[in-house]
């Protein structure tokens, strides 16, 4: 599945620290995200809520090669993202209630997770509008001499807005330091990838604009990890910006208000078959890297953090209706 | 225009906007619905169920995500020959747009000297409610009512959702049309043969003789149950519906306040720069001699709408701030 | 606040404002411009002569036609650290950035829970009068007055011009500067050591007992050119030049008020919806009882701008227009 | 200088009559442009005023092949298209006098003729804004069964932006009849190419599409007119769209206010030896298609047509200010 216009990377074999770290970063969010759909089932998670079960895969991936100096800029599907660069379960679950102790202090809600401490500058949910800022925080790395490289996640619907292409040319242009990650799971929403773009192999666009662009299976891990190295490197070189795209699937409906009138259960059965979890696992153990019960304990270490999370998203408080105009402006600006 | 003479049968504002889609489709083969989800999905708020089934898709056509794209291509479509109905699933993401809108819809006939006519119709979802958060809760109704060369139109009843977009088809000039997403769920008696509504006036929702409240879309609704309340403290409101954003009907605003003597205008808009700002403009221009007390708004807190709920609905306009305003407005004296 | 103490030299709109952009860049590194045309053109108003060759193409940085993506570059570059000043070229292309402004720009801070911080400053040209034809005749400013988050500035004196810029760059939050195409001409003394100057206020240009003109930009010549006719016609107005159109100084408008007792607001806007009309519903709730007529307001025609001369003219506020307007004003009693 | 996606079609020998009209074509516009520049020195044109001197084989070529079903937008720099297109003489001088029997009756001037009867869409001034009514007329006419295709003209500059892109990929997602016209000056007013594309070869961007497309020399009429037709008879059939590139350089300044800092006197002076004109008259005459003097008979024919011209538009009557309002909605329309 790994076509490029750069060579493919080889893929090494994890040591076992390595491996259970891939697989702790999956399952904390597949697991985290299922219990979000069943808060939200009980009505304690409001307004949109966007899984990435099936992508997780890529927040793992791309995430753990991140350095603390990067930064991230994401969209309205990014607890994966946002768990694997490290916010914690307990503040971005009561961030979804609504609560002061949330990582937005219940401003934000599912679709807007940030974290400064962390450089992690949202959760974006107008369409591809995250791409230009995540040129700007690049373009300050580059300018104040640092080593940064801004990560800039979408997907494949975001690649048909004008934003993505402006961002494309100027980052090219100017060599900024961004790491461009498409996130192609098949989908904008309804739309299937051959419904909304005339060239389907997205990587393929960076040619218009003289970028770097690997096309990789976004279902193994493995894959994704040597794709991003690779082409952080060259990043963080400071060559250029470069494109990643990562064939993926959303194992859930696009948000908890749709029907999925638009595929077949066929479809979704058979890439769960690819389920990125799952793959790894089987692997992992096939190769001796992990254990046949790692996955157990990954997932009750999990479902621990999670009920602690849940917990304390719970007995978090409430802003003051008074303080509802607060952060409008910075706070003591004329 | 036709009144309904057949029985009344019980629906929804969904139902009524997805009747008068489906009308519109099979009354002009000249009309194309086209915008993201409107197709396989069904419509993001399901408004055009079955509709690419029942006519195919090439009058029902999914969209990219490409707001610019596709909105400036309705316009050339209606340039030449076509009738398209263009949704843009938010207003939100109508800002992408409104360059085309603006500067090309609003302004080729005047800039060709007559020549070009743009017999577009946009439908958009507008307004705060459901925890969405602050790049989804937009009420940008006035950045449109600005426009000259525009119409702007915001549907609150089943009859208008029905009834309007038949009116706006038939006009030469492109009309904008604002669904507030709150009202979706609207239930209420249609007759089963409703046809067509003016679009030229504002309607008397409720009747009443000591203050006018102002009201459009989304908080028609709220300003009916402040007059029920106010009913209850013996202040007799009336409340009027715009319907029409622009052009404004100032006859009936006039008529009502030459009455009332008193005013509050409703507006789920941020207050300053608003459409509020405009009624209360007129009114002080127009009705100066007739108002026995200053003029009041009741809009939208000068805030992104925040996602956790105690905050969103502190951020809007309610019931019991309107009918504070109005008491507010009757207690004085001119 | 420093006042300038050396003596004044003849100058212009247009060198002051390249005054501020030259010393913005000396004074901070954090400082960039960007924008269309801003360096090996030397400005599209010839605003930024010189400063590509003095400061650098890491300083003054010419952008490709991408107005959403290199707005949005400048509000992660000041996410990021920096100070950038944008330049879009004119407010008419801003509208193709509008959506960074609004739901990036002026919303991260709050939705980030107060994590995000964007101290960007937008400038950009306005306003008709050199027959450049309905896509390159508009005057928004309201559209970015209605935008919470944001703070909106319109230099209308040369001390404004060159002062206002640096104190918006010291503000933490995003900036937008009106700079109306007519004034870069306008010759004035202004002093060699002319400083910053406070963006939180009103300023009375002329003070008068009759009527109060309220002006901006680039009416606020034309309204004292009235106040200069209607003194012949013994009306002494007070002409009001608003300076910062968000947040709005009430203080001044209000006392001018209470003393004046009538108002017109002049507003190179279209009339319906406009900044105009904000003025007199905020008037006519807070001034009621001080009112004696009808307000009045001046604005531009409900017509996308036309091309030939007498057309433009016919559309556009005028002295005379004003003149009678005060006129009327002044002729009716309370 | 030809390089091309797909192989470059051959050039043929034209006959006499069809070199005369080619060379009469393109002698109409640069004369009638050199008197534009000097009726604006006189001060009787007035706004912008952007003339295509230089690029004349690329209106003259690629409109000659156009039928009159076809549809054409362009851009500000026009008046080539319109010339060659069809548009009188005098009622394009007339627009530009501001005059009632302009082409669009005098309210757009030199950036906006518009001609519906000969299809011609404008004279569109927000750079790559027409690009999406171009996909509209294509639409209406696919729709419709007509043959049409639409011929959609844009700068280099145009291609930095978003809509660029979104047109391109629905473009060829729907396989619209639309011919892509791009006319690649160099510049994008003071920008040059390699400071405004990262990819420079803007035929490339195609492939991003998985759109036809042909980079050509477009100082040299004849292949401007194969690729032309070549790329017609594509999109004529239904098989999607075609980018054409045209190199071709622009020898005056960008318009009126441009002093042309971005340039040298070398590079114009060396481009100026490709001139379109001078290159293919002395082809022609050394192949015998044309005889000695045709060129000097057609410049004496062209003065003679564009002294009519002026004399027409001085002899132009000024609308009524009183119709100030027409034209902003349809006649009659309530
Ligand atoms: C500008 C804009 N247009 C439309 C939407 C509504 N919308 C939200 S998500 C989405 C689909 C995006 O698809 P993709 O980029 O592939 O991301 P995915 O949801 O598949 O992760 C749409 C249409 C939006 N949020 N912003
Ligand atoms: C959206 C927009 N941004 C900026 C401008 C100002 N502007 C007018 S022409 C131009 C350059 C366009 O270059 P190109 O597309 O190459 O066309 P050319 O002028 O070379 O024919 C610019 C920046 C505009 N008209 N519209
Ligand atoms: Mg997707
Ligand atoms: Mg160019």
């Amino acid at each position: 599945m790994t076509t490029s216009a750069s060579p493919a990377p080889a893929v090494e074999a994890p040591t076992r620290e390595h491996a259970l770290s891939l697989l702790r970063s999956m399952v904390r969010v597949r697991r985290f995200e299922e219990k979000c759909a069943e808060q939200y089932a009980a009505g304690k998670i409001r307004g949109f809520l966007h899984l990435c079960i099936g992508e997780e895969a890529i927040a793992a991936g791309v995430m753990g090669l991140l350095a603390p100096g990067d930064a991230i800029v994401s969209t309205y599907r990014e607890h994966g993202h946002a768990l694997a660069r490290g916010l914690s379960m307990d503040a971005v679950m009561a961030e979804m209630f609504g609560k002061l102790e949330g990582c937005s202090h219940g401003r934000g809600g599912s679709m807007h997770l940030f974290d400064v401490s962390r450089r992690f500058y949202g959760g974006n949910a107008i369409v591809a509008g995250g791409i230009p800022l995540a040129l700007g925080l690049a373009l300050a790395d580059k300018v104040g001499g640092r080593p940064g490289v801004t990560a800039c996640l979408f997907g494949d619907g975001a690649v048909a807005e004008g934003e993505f292409h402006e961002s494309m040319n100027l980052a090219a242009l100017w060599k900024l330091p961004v790491l461009f990650v498409c996130e192609n799971n098949g989908y904008a929403m309804g739309t299937a990838l051959a419904r909304h773009q005339s060239q389907t192999n997205l990587a393929m666009k960076a040619q218009g604009y003289a970028m770097e662009a690997t096309r990789v299976d976004g279902m193994d891990v493995l894959e994704v990890e040597a794709a991003t190295r690779h082409a952080l490197a060259h990043v963080r070189s400071g060559a250029g910006p470069w494109l990643l795209e990562f064939v993926t699937y959303r194992f859930r409906a696009h948000s908890a208000y749709d029907a999925e009138r638009y595929r077949t259960k066929g479809e979704v059965t058979e890439w769960r078959k690819r389920d990125p979890i799952a793959l790894f696992c089987h692997r992992a153990v096939e190769q001796g890297w992990l254990a046949a019960d790692d996955l157990t304990l990954l997932e009750r270490e999990a479902d621990d953090e999670i009920a602690a999370a849940v917990a304390f998203a719970e007995a978090g408080t409430l802003e003051p209706t008074a303080d509802l105009a607060r952060h409008v402006y910075a706070e003591g600006s004329p | 225009m036709t009144q309904g003479v057949a029985p009344a049968r019980k629906t929804t504002y969904r139902e009524a906007v997805r009747a008068a889609l489906r009308e519109a489709l099979q009354r002009d083969p000249r009309v194309l619905l086209m915008g993201e989800e409107v197709g396989a999905y069904g419509g993001s708020y399901a408004c055009s169920l079955g509709l690419l089934e029942e006519f195919g898709p090439d009058r029902v056509r999914d969209t990219p995500l490409s707001e610019s794209a596709f909105v400036g291509m309705g316009i050339g479509a209606a340039m030449g020959g076509l009738r398209p109905i263009v949704e843009i699933m938010t207003v939100n993401f109508s800002l992408l747009a409104l360059d085309q809108l603006l500067n090309n819809a609003a302004t080729l006939r005047h800039m060709s000297g007559g020549q070009v006519g743009v017999p577009l119709v946009v439908r958009m979802a507008t307004g705060a409610g459901k925890q969405v958060a602050a790049q989804h809760s937009h009420s940008l109704e006035n950045f449109y009512a600005h426009i000259p060369g525009l119409k702007v139109l915001a549907p609150a009843t089943l009859e208008d959702a029905r009834g309007m977009l038949w009116t706006a088809l038939e006009d030469p000039d492109p009309v904008i049309l604002f669904e507030h997403t709150m009202l979706y769920g609207l239930e209420g008696e249609l007759a089963a043969d409703a046809g067509p509504v003016p679009i030229d006036r504002a309607a008397v929702r409720r009747p009443g003789k000591d203050v006018t409240l102002v009201a459009y879309g989304g908080t028609v609704g709220k300003a009916m149950d402040a007059a029920r309340a106010l009913a209850e403290q013996r202040v007799d409101a009336e409340v009027i519906d715009l319907r029409t954003l622009r052009p404004l009907d100032d006859a009936t605003l006039l008529a009502s306040v030459a009455k009332t003597h008193r005013a509050v205008v409703v507006d789920e808009g941020w207050r300053t720069g608003g459409l509020a700002g405009e009624i209360c403009a007129r009114l002080a221009e127009r009705a100066f001699y007739d108002l026995d007390a200053p003029l009041a708004r009741v809009c939208t807190a000068e805030v992104p709408i925040p996602y956790a709920k105690h905050l969103e609905d502190a951020a809007l306009p309610q019931v019991e701030g309107i009918v504070q305003a109005a008491l507010g407005a009757v207690a004085r004296h001119g």
